[in-house]
């Protein structure tokens, strides 16, 4: 690593030197900021601006640069050095545009501008260039949990990428629940008739593809390591077990049906003539595909009329079955219905429904069933009974508002599906649920042995807009175990898995951060010297990416970890950190103000603010002029989560008056993009008070608030009416003895 | 301009004595200022109208049908079949369709018109007096005769059903048509642009049947007519026209209102924006005088500039 | 503007709306060169003119902020805004594409500062609003723009503001002879993300969209919800500002209907569940929202967050598609005129505000797409087998954004596929 | 129950949606109507349906055989044909109205006292005898359908409007001798007959 060398950039353009007193700023830079260089320029951010930059640093050989312009937002094509360390100071959003400019607000105006450059030196002095993990994982298999139609089509789409592909599949055939389908609905134009399922191709292309090994009548005995260096053993039927090595692992570990047993009012379970609708493919199967070849299961006689109960045992608010709806069963019922349809048009064929709910082309689907004459009632099924060789519906028919019942020959119950999802890991052993779930996983991650689950048992992600996201690295969910869905959609899905599994390997091995920081190339560092034991950090880390070893120490998988600094949070002693994100690079800003003296009447309020949505709404309300207090001084932090409590015991002690934490929704409906981050500052923060008590401080001066990136008008309310409780309260104490 | 020639399917409403003599009166009249030239389909038979279907059964009233084309097909040949009348208009209109879409009801109809010794053939587009004035006229040229403008009369454009669904004038919404208060403006009318009954259906033949329920329709069209401050009303429809018209009395007796708007139709307007008189353009044929019509009617023509 | 460079290893990601974005960095995260054009001045298509997403009702412009993080810490994807692609012609991996780039009007000098804004006096219907208020004619998209740099709309040149603005600008950032260009590119695969439109809601006549100033889109409702919307949150009836309390949500306005769009959209029945949140964030148990539906499509997990509404006292569901709406002259109020057919019961209920959950249609309309790809019956692209031309987002279908991503995600790997079989070739 | 009645009851075995689709003009259309209801809703006499149409379609699908055809409501259409320009099925609903109508009417199950009903035959006789409509029968023969005495009232009641038509010159009193017909009266007469014959013999045919 070279010398350090540093330098500072004053920007005078956009009205930054009408305002502010762009000379004073320069002088801080080289007076208290101790920067080798200090340059002000006109306009920083144009063709030539920026060559003055790139000249210091291929002629001068600097190494920091700090730059006092606008938001860390802006002009990022311009200001892209990514050879040296950078430091933003946003004089332009920060002071400029969210300060009145008026003759009184001047002065304060002017300490904001200076303070935000002291920040900045301070700031990118204790950056350092990262320089990636040395231990890189180069590993770019990929592991296929699972052999339906998810786990086929992951395999095949990766290996067609040029990857390598192992497929572990329990059962002793590929295929899974298509290959007991007769038909499946279609999903391309014209979507009038069942089609072919296709199954057998699939399995045949990724039996014969030349990167595919497949494993059968196979479970995953354990899983370790991480993304780029995993370490799995595969346990045959035989007993024996193998171990491979692969770097990623897509999920595909489908779903079970639910057990039509658990509905005997409708007959599941009791009444022969009842099935399933995957009892009815495999009788369909048997039959040749002859619809109207079906017998009827109690005696074998003919069957003239079937009756499909949608829903059961679904969207259940009794909390007795499914809460949710499984999505396919409509599409699955009326197609289903043209199986008799086709083979006999008097077989009389209803659909029970509630809501039918065909999306997009579905509805040409929907209408090619009824012209084919299949008949839809909207009603709700309460019994079903046997009469004679027959079934007796009794339903509330919601059209006609009426109890009525109708006769079938067989009935069809939707019935929903159960993710395999393995354990959940946030229950306890004993909660896990009447039947023990088994592993799927078996991972020996610290924080437990399967993917985290959102709700019911599904492994989705709680964010719209990253729906793959799920909280270990490289371990993608695909198919019906991440949401319900059909086969159309479980190949999408898996396609889109096969992409993020691939794109794990590929940072890993170039020790690269994945979503949402991807490309981030600081990791945290761990002096163990100074380590207590006191696994903070192993447990709350939201990823799972620190175990433990025998010792009781930390130990970090770099490719696991996303970089939210969680662990650097968490940490009592503040021995973890990144290169270019530390105690230190936070701590040195909160020092490195000028606090004015208790008679001032100048007050000081440290905000702490995430980076992913709080910061850029303080940005924008800047971009839209909405003035806020000129007490505040802002740091954009990686998450809450990476808040270190240092941090406020220092500011406290040097004598800041406030602290306003600012992240991201936590609950249920949580914001928060490392899932874990906002909610654990929370908790950390509601212990702080003691500490402010110690202190002989109120405990108003830590306040914690939840910000959305909308709130561009409410950020400014929040900050002014704090700042005004704290002129209430009083200035710190603690002012002078820093 | 080029003398336009079409067969011509009065209905039997549209006959002479018969309820919409005046629609007749006045259609001739404006045709004869656009140089039109209609010549009656010879013996052509009643359409069946809607109403008939519990008698006639779906070919019974598919021949009635055919057997207006066949007859304008073999006299008139060439020239499109058009009607005054919606019922007539979409009566044809739907046979029409059925017989040009499905070859078996095609074949049957034949099969039936042969007893008459006549064939369909499917070459006559069946259209309605509305569609000639707009598509083979245009706003511009029905201006163009105008001589007295029909200044200080607002007409409220009831379009009623038939002449609207379900095929309408192209272009044309159904529940927002704008043809009528287009064609008021053209002769220099005022137009009710707000009236919101314009498409409200009066009952049609149900006001044989269901009188009281139709005259509730009726009285609607009326009173809202009134709200828009128009001093009468304007239809394409000779069975709207009649119902709207003749039983405001009935209405006044019930409801205990005092209705009195004059119903008329766009060929009177045309008429005497034409200068033609109160006779030629049928205005003596009214149960309601739509005076400030009459008046303009009244009005010696002025002199051509 | 310089030609960006470009090979059979480069992925063309049409549409950079939230598919067409997630599609280019997925790839460019595994290491692609992706070039990404969209044919608005800025990325963030329409989930950036939405409030909030359902269920969860976050707010679409964080993802965004995250989305624009990944981009400008990435230097494999290449932006062009203002560009459309107006001709491809070649086979699977190897396709010549020729945009048509239009003129800004404003170069990389921009410091989005804002003062030519300030200069210029013309103002024009505001597209970002759907045209529900007016924006100057040197603009910023929205606080969210990408690239942060002001447009100077083409109704400004030639007039009295094009000279105002460039006379205020100090980084002569303004450029009055931008020229409209084409730019040849070469690339070996293509990722269509045009996204979609909403229906023509004039065209449901007997709903009076054309009429009626009280009778609006869902999308027109997102901005009016939005803080930052031209009504700045508060949901006013366009007739006379007055607040709307009482609202209808129509389903199915254009779609599962022969008349209009044969599909259905699938988003809307939870576009206006979570519409009906909006209501109550703004008046609390004062509001009152009436959905008025066919079938409520809450597919899967989604059903938590149609038992939540529906446990909402100020939410109350009619199932029914309303006949036609009257408006009443003086008031401005609509009444809804239909049969609930749940039982049989007529109704004429009167509302402050309807909102029409408006249908979508596919973008591709107007654009001569290569004949590789096919459409299907309501217009949303099939990618043919064998070709590398691949369908991302609602351009293929309705999609909510959840499945659009995923959808887009997969679309990378397909168009990943393609380039690295070809350098494979290359190589061997 | 007339003797048609019973037999195609029989021949149908309580699928009264076969029975429709196979005897009811258009009738092959009531199994797309998706219950959206915009139909009853678009109706201008809706208020006086017992059974708006879309509930009708549900009846029929639900084998209300008896409810559907001696019911009053498809008689309540006046063929403004709302429903059909806005129906998402395009279904045909006017026609399909007409159709249950007629076919109750051909079974005998129609309501015995139904002045559409009965208006409707009128119309059609008077329409057929002669070729064109013959206005002052048909609207006296609507009068005097229920016996003399009612015929008169009604006619004095609605005295006034014919006055007036009178002197309207939109009404002529010799109609009732002699009014409009077409000449070629037996033509029409054979050619309807024929329609009866081969509409019997299709019947066959397709059962």
């Amino acid at each position: 690593m070279s010398e350090m060398k540093t330098a500072a950039y004053i920007c005078q353009g956009c009205g930054i030197s009408d305002r502010l007193n762009t000379k004073q700023m320069v002088q801080i830079a080289q007076k208290e900021g101790k920067m080798q260089i200090v340059r002000e320029h006109a306009f920083l951010c144009n063709a030539e601006g920026v060559q003055m930059i790139r000249d210091d640093i291929e002629k001068e050989a600097v190494t920091h640069i700090m730059i006092a312009a606008c938001s860390r937002r802006a002009k990022t094509e311009a200001f892209n050095f990514p050879t040296v360390s950078m430091a933003r100071a946003n004089i332009r959003e920060g002071v400029l545009w969210s300060q009145p400019e008026i003759e009184a607000a001047v002065e304060v105006t002017q300490d904001m501008a200076d303070d935000y450059v002291r920040m900045g030196c301070a700031e990118v002095k204790k950056m350092k260039l990262p320089e990636g993990t040395p231990n890189k994982a180069q590993n770019k298999r990929i592991l296929v949990v699972g052999g339906g139609v998810s786990g086929l089509t992951a395999a095949l789409e990766s290996a067609e990428a040029g990857y390598e592909v192992l497929v572990v599949e329990k059962q002793g055939e590929l295929g899974g629940w298509a290959r007991q389908l007769w038909k499946r609905v279609p999903s391309k134009s014209p979507y009038t008739d069942p089609v072919d399922t296709g199954i057998s191709e699939l399995i045949a292309k990724v039996t014969q593809h030349s990167r595919i090994k497949v494993y059968l009548n196979s479970t995953i005995a354990q899983t370790d390591g991480a993304p780029g260096r995993f370490q799995v053993q595969i346990a045959t039927e035989s007993g024996a077990t193998t171990t491979e090595e692969v770097g990623a692992i897509v999920q595909a570990s489908g779903f079970t049906s639910y057990d039509i047993n658990k509905l005997p009012e409708l007959g599941g379970g009791k009444i022969q003539n009842v099935v399933d609708q995957a009892g009815l493919e495999r009788m369909l199967v048997a039959a040749g595909g002859q619809g109207g070849a079906l017998r009827r299961p109690s005696d074998g006689g003919e069957i003239k009329s079937v009756a499909f109960i949608q829903c059961a045992g679904q969207r259940d608010e009794s909390g007795k079955h499914l809460p949710y709806c499984s999505g396919h069963c409509c599409n699955t019922s009326i197609k289903q219905a043209m199986y008799f349809k086709d083979a006999n048009p008097g077989i009389d064929t209803v659909v029970m429904y509630t809501d039918l709910r065909t999306p997009g082309m579905g509805e040409d689907f929907y209408r090619s069933a009824q012209n084919k004459g299949v008949t839809f009632t909207k009603g709700k099924a309460s019994e079903v009974v046997t009469s004679g060789n027959s079934c007796d519906i009794k339903f509330k028919d919601l059209i006609l508002n009426e109890d009525s019942s109708i006769q079938a020959d067989l009935v069809v119950l939707a019935t929903g599906q159960i993710p395999n999802s393995g354990v959940n890991i946030e229950l306890a052993e004993a909660a896990q649920g009447e039947t023990k779930p088994i592993s799927i996983l078996n991972l020996t991650y610290r924080q437990g042995k399967d993917l985290p689950q959102l709700k019911h048992g599904l492994t989705d992600s709680h964010f719209i807009c990253f729906p793959y996201e799920t909280r270990r690295t490289g371990i993608y969910a695909a198919g019906p175990v991440r949401r319900p869905m059909d086969i159309a959609q479980a190949m999408e899905d898996a396609t889109g898995a096969a992409m993020k599994a691939i794109q794990a390997v590929e940072n890993a091995s170039l020790g690269r951060a994945a979503h949402p920081r991807s490309g981030d190339l600081s990791f945290p560092i761990v002096r163990l010297e100074g380590c207590t034991q006191c696994k903070r950090c192993t447990v709350e880390c939201p990823f799972g990416a620190i175990d433990e070893d025998e010792k009781r120490y930390p130990v970090f998988n770099e490719s696991r970890c996303r970089r939210c600094g969680t662990c650097m949070g968490a940490c009592p002693v503040r021995v973890i950190s990144f290169e270019n994100y530390s105690p230190d690079s936070v701590g040195s800003q909160i020092k490195a103000v000028d606090m004015p003296d208790e008679f001032s009447e100048k007050p000081r309020i440290l905000v702490l603010a995430c980076e992913n949505d709080a910061y850029p709404a303080i940005d924008m309300a800047g971009m839209q002029r909405n003035v806020y207090s000129a007490f505040v001084r802002i740091i954009p932090v990686r998450c809450l989560g990476s808040v270190n409590t240092v941090w406020i015991t220092d500011a406290l002690n040097g004598g800041w008056d406030g602290v306003m934490m600012m992240g991201c929704k936590h609950g249920e409906d949580y914001q928060c993009h490392f899932v874990k981050g906002s909610e654990l500052a929370n908790y950390r923060m509601s212990k702080i008070d003691d500490t402010l008590k110690q202190l002989g401080l109120e405990t108003e001066r830590v306040a914690s608030f939840e910000v959305a990136i909308t709130d561009i008008a409410r950020v400014p309310q929040l900050i002014n009416d704090y700042v005004a409780k704290i002129q209430e309260i009083g200035m710190s104490p603690m002012k002078g003895f820093a | 301009m080029a003398k336009k020639e079409y067969a011509f399917y009065p209905g039997c409403s549209s006959q002479l004595k018969a309820s919409a003599a005046n629609y007749l009166v006045s259609t001739s009249s404006m045709c004869k200022t656009l140089d039109i030239k209609l010549t009656p389909i010879p013996d052509w038979n009643c359409c069946g109208a809607s109403i008939s279907y519990a008698g006639g059964s779906e070919l019974s009233r598919l021949v009635l049908n055919a057997r207006n084309f066949a007859l304008s097909e073999t006299h008139l040949p060439g020239q499109d079949m058009v009607a005054t009348c919606a019922a007539c208009w979409l009566g044809a209109r739907e046979s029409k369709e059925k017989l040009d879409t499905n070859a078996q009801l095609r074949a049957d109809a034949n099969e039936a018109l042969k007893e008459a010794g006549l064939q369909y053939q499917g070459k006559t587009p069946v259209r309605h007096m509305v569609e000639v004035l707009i598509e083979d006229f245009g706003y511009a040229e029905l201006g163009k005769p105008v001589v007295k403008p029909l200044e200080g009369i607002k007409f409220a454009g009831y379009v009623g059903c038939q002449t609207n669904r379900p095929f309408g004038i192209a272009g044309e919404s159904f529940e927002n048509p704008l043809y009528l208060d287009k064609l008021v403006e053209t002769v220099g009318g005022e137009a009710a642009t707000q009236y919101e009954q314009k498409v409200t259906c009066c009952g049609g033949a149900l006001a044989f049947s269901e009188t009281e329920k139709s005259q509730k329709q009726i009285k609607d069209i009326v009173e809202s007519a009134y709200d828009q401050k128009a001093d009468m009303i304007v239809t394409p429809c000779p069975l709207c026209q009649a119902n709207v018209e003749v039983y405001q009395s009935e209405i006044n007796k019930k409801y205990g209102t005092k209705l009195a708007m004059p119903v008329t139709y766009y060929s009177q307007l045309m008429t005497v924006a034409y200068g033609g008189s109160t006779k030629e353009a049928g205005l003596d044929g009214h149960i309601i005088q739509p005076t400030k019509l009459q008046e303009i009617a009244d009005k010696p023509a002025p002199a051509k500039k | 503007m310089a030609t960006p460079i470009a090979t059979s290893q480069t992925i063309l990601v049409v549409g950079g709306g939230i598919s067409g974005m997630t599609a280019a960095l997925e790839a460019a995260e595994c290491g692609k060169q992706v070039i990404l054009v969209e044919k608005s001045p800025t990325l963030g298509g329409r989930t950036a003119l939405m409030y909030r997403y359902f269920p969860k009702l976050c707010h679409p412009i964080c993802g965004l902020e995250i989305n624009l993080r990944r981009l400008k810490g990435n230097r494999n994807v290449r932006v062009l805004t203002l560009a459309e692609v107006s001709k491809i012609s070649g086979t699977r991996g190897n396709y010549a594409v020729t945009l048509n780039v239009a003129p800004r009007y404003i170069n990389e000098n921009c410091t989005a500062c804002g003062e030519c804004a300030k200069a210029v006096t013309k103002e024009i219907p505001n597209p970002y609003n759907y045209g529900l208020n007016q924006m100057k004619v040197a603009y910023l998209p929205h606080k969210m723009a990408y690239p942060l740099r002001y447009v100077l709309d083409p109704s400004a040149i030639g007039t009295a503001d094009a000279d105002a603005a460039r006379a205020a600008c100090k980084y002569d950032a303004i450029d009055l002879n931008m020229q409209r260009e084409a730019v040849e590119l070469t690339v070996g695969a293509v990722i269509w993300a045009t996204g979609w439109k909403p229906y023509d809601a004039a065209k449901i006549q007997p709903y009076g969209y054309d009429r009626y100033p009280n009778v609006i889109t869902s999308l027109e409702f997102e901005r009016m919800a939005d803080l930052h919307g031209p009504t700045g949150g508060k949901l006013l009836r366009p007739s006379d500002g007055k607040e709307a309390k009482n609202i209808a949500f129509i389903q199915c306005a254009g779609s599962r209907d022969e008349n209009h769009l044969r599909h259905c959209s699938r988003i809307c029945c939870m576009a206006s569940l979570k519409q009906t949140q909006y209501v109550r964030e703004a008046y609390g148990a004062d509001g009152k929202s009436t959905i008025y539906y066919i079938d409520i499509r809450a597919i899967d997990r989604f059903e938590d967050f149609y038992l939540k509404v529906q446990n909402d006292p100020t939410v109350s569901f009619v199932k029914s598609k309303v006949a036609r709406i009257a408006q009443d002259g003086n008031s401005g109020d609509l009444t809804l005129h239909g049969v609930d057919t749940e039982g049989y019961h007529r109704y004429a209920n009167v509302h402050d505000l309807v909102v029409l959950a408006i249908g979508m249609e596919p973008a591709v309309k107007g654009v001569d797409i290569p004949a590789e790809i096919i459409a299907d019956s309501s217009g949303f692209l099939e990618s043919a087998p064998g070709g590398s031309i691949f369908g991302a987002g609602c351009a293929s279908g309705p999609l909510d954004v959840n499945r659009s991503v995923q959808h887009a995600t997969a679309a990378a790997l397909r168009a990943i596929q393609v380039v690295n079989k070809s350098a494979s070739t290359e190589a061997s | 129950m007339s003797e048609l009645n019973t037999s195609t009851t029989e021949k149908y075995h309580n699928n009264f949606l076969r029975e429709v689709e196979e005897n009811v003009e258009e009738g092959e259309w009531v199994k797309m109507c998706m219950q959206c209801g915009v139909c009853s809703g678009s109706c201008p006499l809706g208020a006086h349906w017992a059974h708006p149409p879309q509930e009708l379609f549900m009846m029929i699908r639900a084998g209300k055989r008896e409810a559907v055809l001696s019911s009053d409501s498809m008689w309540m259409c006046t063929s403004c044909y709302n429903c059909v320009v806005r129906c998402p099925r395009k279904l045909p609903i006017t026609g399909i109205m007409h159709g249950l109508a007629s076919y109750a009417n051909k079974l005998g199950m129609a309501p015995k006292i139904q002045p559409t009903r009965d208006f409707s035959l009128q119309f059609w006789k008077n329409c057929t005898r002669t070729g064109r409509v013959n206005e002052l029968r048909l609207t006296l023969g609507l009068y005097f359908n229920d016996g003399l005495m009612a015929g008169i009232k009604k006619g004095w009641a609605m005295r006034n409007i014919g006055l007036g038509l009178l002197k309207a010159g939109r009404l002529n009193p010799f109609e009732l001798f002699k009014g409009h017909s077409c000449k070629d009266q037996q033509g029409i007469q054979a050619m309807l007959k024929k329609a009866a014959e081969i509409e019997a013999r299709r019947k066959h045919s397709t059962h």
